[in-house]
């Protein structure tokens, strides 16, 4: 499954860039999400909770840095998540771009993700939805990290 | 295909059930009539850590007249509001729903409030919330507040309760009396979820034009979908089968269904204009 | 043949027996059964479809409060051999695979680990607390992808996922074809799954004193299934014995070795308790088998007058994973081979047929197996039809082998005797009044409403004629069955049938007391239980019963029943060809005056001792196949299309069918009535999905849409009776519904689109819906 | 954890511990032996596990066995009248209704219901009434003829 999604910091891309390669710092502000442990300066193991209504997921997942692009603002992140509670699981490749946009960036993520499991067979057809509540407020969470207020989420 | 372990709490009081989901606002799930909530916990979706079971709370079911309009307890059964009068004059488009909700011996132990508040974008009942202008109380053990239903529903299954929280009362204002209202759905097999399913209600005036209509839409993304451009478009207008496809074709874009196994995201809008325009027919007093 | 007995039984619909049970609640199904220190058993079953097992963590499992035992691949070494396709089933790649995975997983469900706890409530909290570390592969979900041999084999001794292929000719179709006008058709359906009411299961209860394994089981084929689990887990054949319980529907789903069976024996051994397994509905609909997975393409060669003269057939067929053993991928292709040209004249068949594995549960054989070969043949007729500006009964007329041009050979070798095709298809063009219908038909089309109306003729071996498995290529054995008299004089009839609603309780005992002269509840009807039942191989399934079952039982009843008459003419001095029982009293013709009880007859024996074979008490009968065989009829169908939403509407069904005489009107109408059920599903509802990745997508009773009695209309039936062959003239029935319906409703959801071109079931209202935008209406 | 739980079934006082998270359905099988009714999806779905619980159905696999405490629930087993079929049992023999059994408990107490709100129902009544109850032999019709049967003598 391809899920794209984009949003606005009012933030220079320079700044952006550097939260963005700062993965400790830019995972808490991820809805639902918490560092566990930094593997190596490329690898590191997270803690992503879901929570719909009286289901909620927990997924431990493997992050590791694919690639880091200073020059193009692009990086790649490859995801390896287990549901903790043996409903399934995921692996997504998430890859973020950045254009600078007026006074901000543009800010651009496609995930190519891919579930199994039982995630797999209920999530499917609300995983766009709820990404994209995720990354709304995902979007709303690093501007506030950069002390600025949110920019307009599309 | 057995539900886990979990703390169960059967408050007798609506004091003492909020209380316990004060207590446990973390970690908790409310089991009203348990329609959803058990086959989430059997399918082992769900992992709540206290169940709060609010069936023995009395004070939460009831049906009585509110400012003109009606008033239903959270805790009451889907079937006696099917069969309750008050509601099948106060609120016509709730009694053109319910049967609409899987079968018999579903509604006798499902709720209203109870469907409300899990919010399915496929239910009919958080649509007709919507499509009525609901008022939603909300009780917690810090006191009582009102939701617009069109501030309630935040997404799949995510509503604007606190953890704390519970539905409480939903609150029908009534229609122009001699309006008309029809709920009609597309399912794949009877008393399915709707791959999209349309409520309507129109009121003419004296001069047989269009006083008020709503148009709501469920099946159609994370969350139902009131239709405000048609119904605008329709306020004032002669209802003729022209307007009709008009409004149906406005309420279309207004729309943004996605995909799944059962049918395409385009499929459905194409299916929300026609049911829309057979609901607003079958709607037109 | 001996004189007929007063009261008949057969040819009415008398109370069921096994109705008493059923209705006041006191069946007993697997899950009903618990023994003294019994264990649960759940599976652990991989959420990938496709992968290497890199790691199964169970320490935090195997700590949690009532957890027993969990078994996996390891426990299972030197107790549970691996598996594959028997040996000596020819040209079939063969795969060899453990009972539970061990270091790959081929599919969604597929089983990993049995976690034995106290409850079934511990067993799941463990199974949850399992971790497993999976590496993906790069899965195979379709039969392009299997044909890609870029996508890795599903095995490392397989070199491909292509594990059979064939290619015949009949006839000589290069002729037929040349210079022929060919129509040419293809279809897709959809995979879907049997769903019995009931899912499986099983009670493994081996004795660590004696050695014995007893197995209680939801099977169709009790001796099949200790077959395989005598040879897969070593157990002498002696100390095992299988036991099938009420069975809550099997539809071919229930006929197999499961990997399942063999690891709750082997956990009962293992853990020296007995073991219960009762499957979930997710597991039944994830791991159990699914069928149907297939893709044809078809052509017939015809002339200008719509006669048939030869058929071009592509047969693909996606078996999952794993063989559903003991069935061996090449099992159901030759079955569409030999049937593909139905009760037609059609003389040249050039046929190709290929199996691959894909990352998918098994495919079981499902209600009507074969039935594509009717799918695809009546749905191209139709559009021959279309083609050629013709009444597509016209067609069929005209290509269907009458009467009187019977027995004849079919092109693929098996003999077409006793078939009423075509009687069937004129009345049930009569019955549908096609000519009123085509008025009504134009009337509510000037109004904008698509009616339409189909035709689906077929047969069905029922079980066939003697030829008809020799042309499968495959040996059908004869049927046995033991008439016993008990001492009271009653029978008890044993059979090797295992019926899972069937109701040969009823039936066989219809049969047994109309021959012996006895009330019906003097007859008992015995089965599944391989201590005492005679061996088959099959059991209850390819509606063998009907014929097989009812000829055994009949015969070994008629072999007790003349030594009851030898002994009675002995005590009365008269001729055994003079005597008569009726009502359970054994007299001279006519003469009640002078009869004598059965149950003093049967006292005397019992006491004094009978000469001869099985101790004169008992008779064990071996029937073979009559000629005949054949089942068949015509359906037909008037649907509604809603030009709007594309949804599809039965306004009217009828039933013209020969099943021979019918010892049970009743039951008979409702093995039809169920068949045409989940035909009405394949064809309008059901989808055992998987999506582009391989993960299965129809879990839940939500996902995967099993027809309600909203969407199953009144089903009209008439039967007809052609001439009997044979003396046992009863005839299977529980395939052609599901058979004919697919095919009826395509071609009439096509009739009301003017002749849409369809190929793929279910008709989806969103499919249906693109149709109709097609045709311009 | 246990809880005690009391109610009476088919007209029957019963008492029980029962864990929490039991449903209805495992109780009245696992604890009272109650089999009868079966479980065939456990979501709520197929109907099979269909049981009257003060007067009215409901699903038992979607229940707890706690929140039936004090409640009056009627199984299968308690339709039989004087230990022999009762009036819709009969009528379901009379029109062989069923095949292989497994569906019928939860048909037999949706009928019950329907039958005990409308006594003379239409044939598309009592379609609709049943169409929560799943059935794979039958193609229902038989168990419609039997409904309507058994509402001819007054079930």
């Amino acid at each position: 499954m391809r899920l794209e999604n984009s949003f606005n910091v009012p933030a220079s891309p320079e700044q952006v860039w550097d939260l963005l390669n700062d993965v400790p710092r830019v995972v808490p502000n991820m809805p639902g999400a918490r560092l566990d442990e930094v593997v190596d300066e490329n690898t590191w193991k997270a803690t992503m909770a879901v929570k719909l209504g009286p289901v909620a997921l927990e997924f431990a997942a493997d992050v590791r840095r694919e690639a880091s692009d200073g020059s193009a603002r692009r990086t790649m992140l490859a995801v390896k998540a287990r549901e903790v509670k043996g409903r399934g699981g995921a692996t997504a490749t998430i890859e973020s771009t950045l254009e600078p946009d007026g006074d901000g960036t543009a800010v651009m993520i496609v995930t190519d993700l891919h579930m199994h499991g039982a995630v797999a067979q209920y999530g499917r057809a609300v995983v766009p939805d709820v990404a994209g509540q995720m990354v709304t407020q995902f979007a709303a969470n690093l501007a506030a990290s950069l002390g600025e207020g949110p920019g307009p989420a599309s | 295909m057995k539900p886990p372990a979990f703390r169960y709490l059967a408050p007798h009081t609506l004091e003492e059930a909020l209380a316990l989901r004060a207590e446990h606002a973390g970690d908790s799930a409310v089991l009203a009539g348990g329609q959803s909530l058990m086959p989430l916990l059997n399918l082992r979706m769900a992992f709540p850590g206290t169940l709060i079971d609010v069936g023995r709370v009395s004070e939460l079911a009831g049906i009585r007249e509110w400012d003109g309009g009606v008033a239903i307890g959270a805790m009451t059964r889907q079937r006696a509001a099917e069969r309750s009068k008050l509601i099948g004059e106060r609120a016509p488009l709730v009694a053109k729903a319910l049967p609409s909700i899987g079968h018999p011996a579903i509604r006798n132990r499902g709720t209203i409030g109870g469907s409300i508040a899990h919010a399915d974008p496929a239910a009919e009942l958080p649509a007709v919330a919507l499509a009525l202008d609901a008022e939603l109380v909300a009780a917690s053990s810090s006191g009582e507040r009102t939701i617009p239903a069109s501030d309630f529903f935040a997404g799949y299954l995510t509503t604007s309760l606190a953890p704390d929280e519970l539905l409480v009362e939903i609150r029908l204002p009534s229609l122009p009396d001699g309006h008309g209202s029809a709920f009609v759905e597309l399912a794949r097999r009877h008393g399915d979820f709707a791959l999209v399913g349309v409520g309507a209600a129109v009121a003419l005036d004296a001069a047989g034009a269009i006083a008020d209509a709503r148009l709501v839409f469920i099946g159609v993304g994370g969350a139902p979908v009131r239709a405000h451009e048609a119904e605008a478009l329709l306020r004032g207008a002669t209802p003729t089968d022209e307007v009709y496809a008009e409004a149906a074709e406005r309420a279309r874009d207004e729309i943004d269904p996605g995909s799944d196994s059962h049918a395409s995201g385009a499929y459905r809008r194409r299916i929300a204009g026609v049911l829309a325009q057979r609901a607003l027919r079958e709607a037109t007093p | 043949m001996s004189a007929p007995a007063a009261a008949r039984f057969v040819g009415t619909s008398v109370r069921r027996v096994e109705d008493d049970r059923i209705l006041s609640g006191r069946g007993r199904y697997i899950d009903d059964i618990r023994l003294p220190r019994m264990l649960h058993g759940v599976f652990l079953r991989s959420s990938i479809p496709h992968g290497r097992l890199t790691g199964v963590d169970l320490d935090a499992a195997r700590g949690l409060d009532g957890v027993v035992a969990i078994i996996t691949a390891a426990e299972l070494e030197g107790v549970a051999h691996p598996l594959s396709t028997r040996p000596d089933v020819p040209d079939v790649a063969r795969p060899v695979f453990t009972v539970l995975a061990s270091d790959r997983v081929r599919h969604v469900g597929d089983p990993i680990a049995l976690i034995l706890a106290e409850t079934r409530h511990q067993a799941e909290d463990a199974r949850d607390a399992i971790v497993v570390d999976y590496e993906p592969l790069e899965t195979v979900a379709s039969i392009e992808q299997a044909e890609d041999p870029a996508r890795p084999s599903l095995f490392d001794d397989t070199d491909s996922n292509l594990l059979y292929t064939e290619a015949t000719d009949y006839g000589d179709p290069d002729g037929a074809f040349a210079g022929a006008r060919v129509v040419r058709a293809s279809f897709a359906p959809a995979r879907v799954a049997h769903v019995p009411m009931e899912c499986r299961g099983g009670v493994a209860d081996h004795h660590p004193g004696t050695g014995e394994l007893v197995y209680y089981a939801t099977t169709q084929s009790p001796h099949a299934l200790k077959l395989g689990l005598s040879g897969v887990l070593s157990q002498p054949a002696e100390k095992l014995r299988v036991i099938t319980p009420d069975v809550g529907g099997a539809f071919g789903q229930k006929a197999m070795l499961n990997r399942e069976d063999i690891v709750v024996c082997a956990a009962s051994k293992l853990a020296g308790r007995p073991v219960k397994w009762v499957e979930d509905r997710i597991e039944n609909m994830t791991a159990a088998t699914h069928a149907r997975s297939e893709t044809v393409e078809i052509a017939a060669a015809i002339d200008d007058d719509g006669a048939i003269l030869a058929l071009d057939v592509n047969l693909k067929i996606d078996v999952g994973a794993y063989p559903a053993l003991p069935f061996p991928p090449s099992f159901l292709g030759p079955i569409v081979r030999t049937m593909v040209t139905g009760p037609y004249r059609i003389e040249h068949l050039r046929w190709a047929n290929t199996v691959f594995q894909t990352n998918k549960a098994s495919y079981g054989t499902y209600r009507g197996p074969w039935a594509i070969e009717s799918l695809v043949r009546e749905v191209l007729i139709d559009r021959i039809a279309y083609e050629l500006g013709l009444d597509p009964v016209e067609v069929r007329r005209r290509n269907l082998v009458r009467m009187d041009e019977q027995p004849r050979k079919m092109a693929t070798g098996p003999t077409l005797e006793g078939v009423m095709a075509l009687e069937t298809l004129e009345r049930a063009s009569e019955l549908i009044d096609q000519d009123s219908f085509r008025r009504e038909q134009a009337d509510a089309r000037a109004q904008g409403k698509l009616l339409g109306l189909g035709f689906a003729t077929y047969i069905e071996p029922a079980p066939g004629p003697p030829d008809f498995m020799s042309s499968v290529g495959m040996q059908l054995p004869d049927e046995r069955a033991v008439a016993r008299l008990e001492i009271d004089g009653h029978l008890t009839v044993i059979t090797a049938q295992a019926p899972h609603g069937q109701s040969h309780e009823t039936t066989l005992a219809q049969v047994a007391a109309s021959e012996f002269g006895v009330p019906l509840e003097h007859v008992r009807v015995v089965h599944g239980d391989t201590q005492q039942t005679p061996f088959s191989i099959i059991g209850t399934g390819g509606s063998r019963a009907a014929t097989m079952a009812s000829g055994a039982a009949l015969h070994a009843t008629r072999a007790v029943k003349d030594k009851v008459l030898e002994m009675a003419g002995n005590m009365l001095e008269i001729s055994p060809g003079d005597l008569e029982i009726v009502d359970a009293v054994v007299m001279p013709k006519g003469d009640a005056e002078r009869g004598i009880p059965l149950a003093q007859i049967a006292m005397a024996a019992y006491f004094m001792g009978v000469e001869g074979e099985d101790d004169g008490l008992r008779s064990t009968a071996i029937y073979h196949q009559p000629p005949g065989g054949w089942s068949g009829g015509t359906h037909a169908c008037i649907v509604e299309v809603d030009p709007q939403t594309g949804v599809v509407e039965i306004k009217r069904y009828v039933v013209v069918e020969d099943c021979g005489e019918l010892i049970h009107p009743a039951i008979v109408e409702g093995q039809i009535r169920g068949g045409i059920a989940q035909g009405i599903g394949i064809a309008l509802l059901e989808n055992a999905l998987y999506d582009e990745e391989a993960n299965f997508l129809a879990g839940t009773f939500m996902d995967y849409l099993v027809p309600t009695s909203m969407e199953i209309p009144t089903i009209e039936i008439e039967h007809l009776h052609s001439e009997p062959l044979a003396e046992v003239n009863y005839r299977g029935v529980g395939e052609g519904g599901t058979i004919a319906a697919p095919p009826v409703i395509v071609n009439a959801v096509a009739d009301a689109l003017g002749g849409a071109s369809i190929g793929v079931v279910p008709m989806t209202p969103e499919y249906v819906l693109a149709l109709v935008d097609e045709a311009g209406i | 954890m246990s809880v005690q739980v009391s109610l009476t079934v088919n007209g029957v006082e019963r008492s029980a511990a029962v864990e929490e998270r039991r449903t209805l359905a495992d109780f009245l099988r696992e604890e009272l032996g109650l089999t009868g009714t079966h479980l065939g999806c456990e979501h709520g779905i197929c109907g099979s596990c269909t049981v009257i619980v003060d007067g009215v159905s409901a699903r038992s696999c979607l229940m707890l066995a706690v929140q039936a405490d004090g409640a009056e629930v009627t199984t299968i087993e308690g339709l039989l009248e004087g230990g022999e079929l009762g009036v819709l049992q009969q009528a379901c023999r009379d029109s062989h209704a069923f095949q292989c059994g497994y569906c019928t408990p939860g048909f037999l107490m949706t009928a019950t219901e329907l039958l005990s709100e409308n006594p003379n129902p239409t044939e598309s009544e009592v379609r609709e009434a049943i169409s929560g109850n799943l059935c794979r032999c039958t193609g229902y019709e038989s168990i419609v003829q039997a409904i309507l049967l058994a509402a001819e003598r007054g079930a």
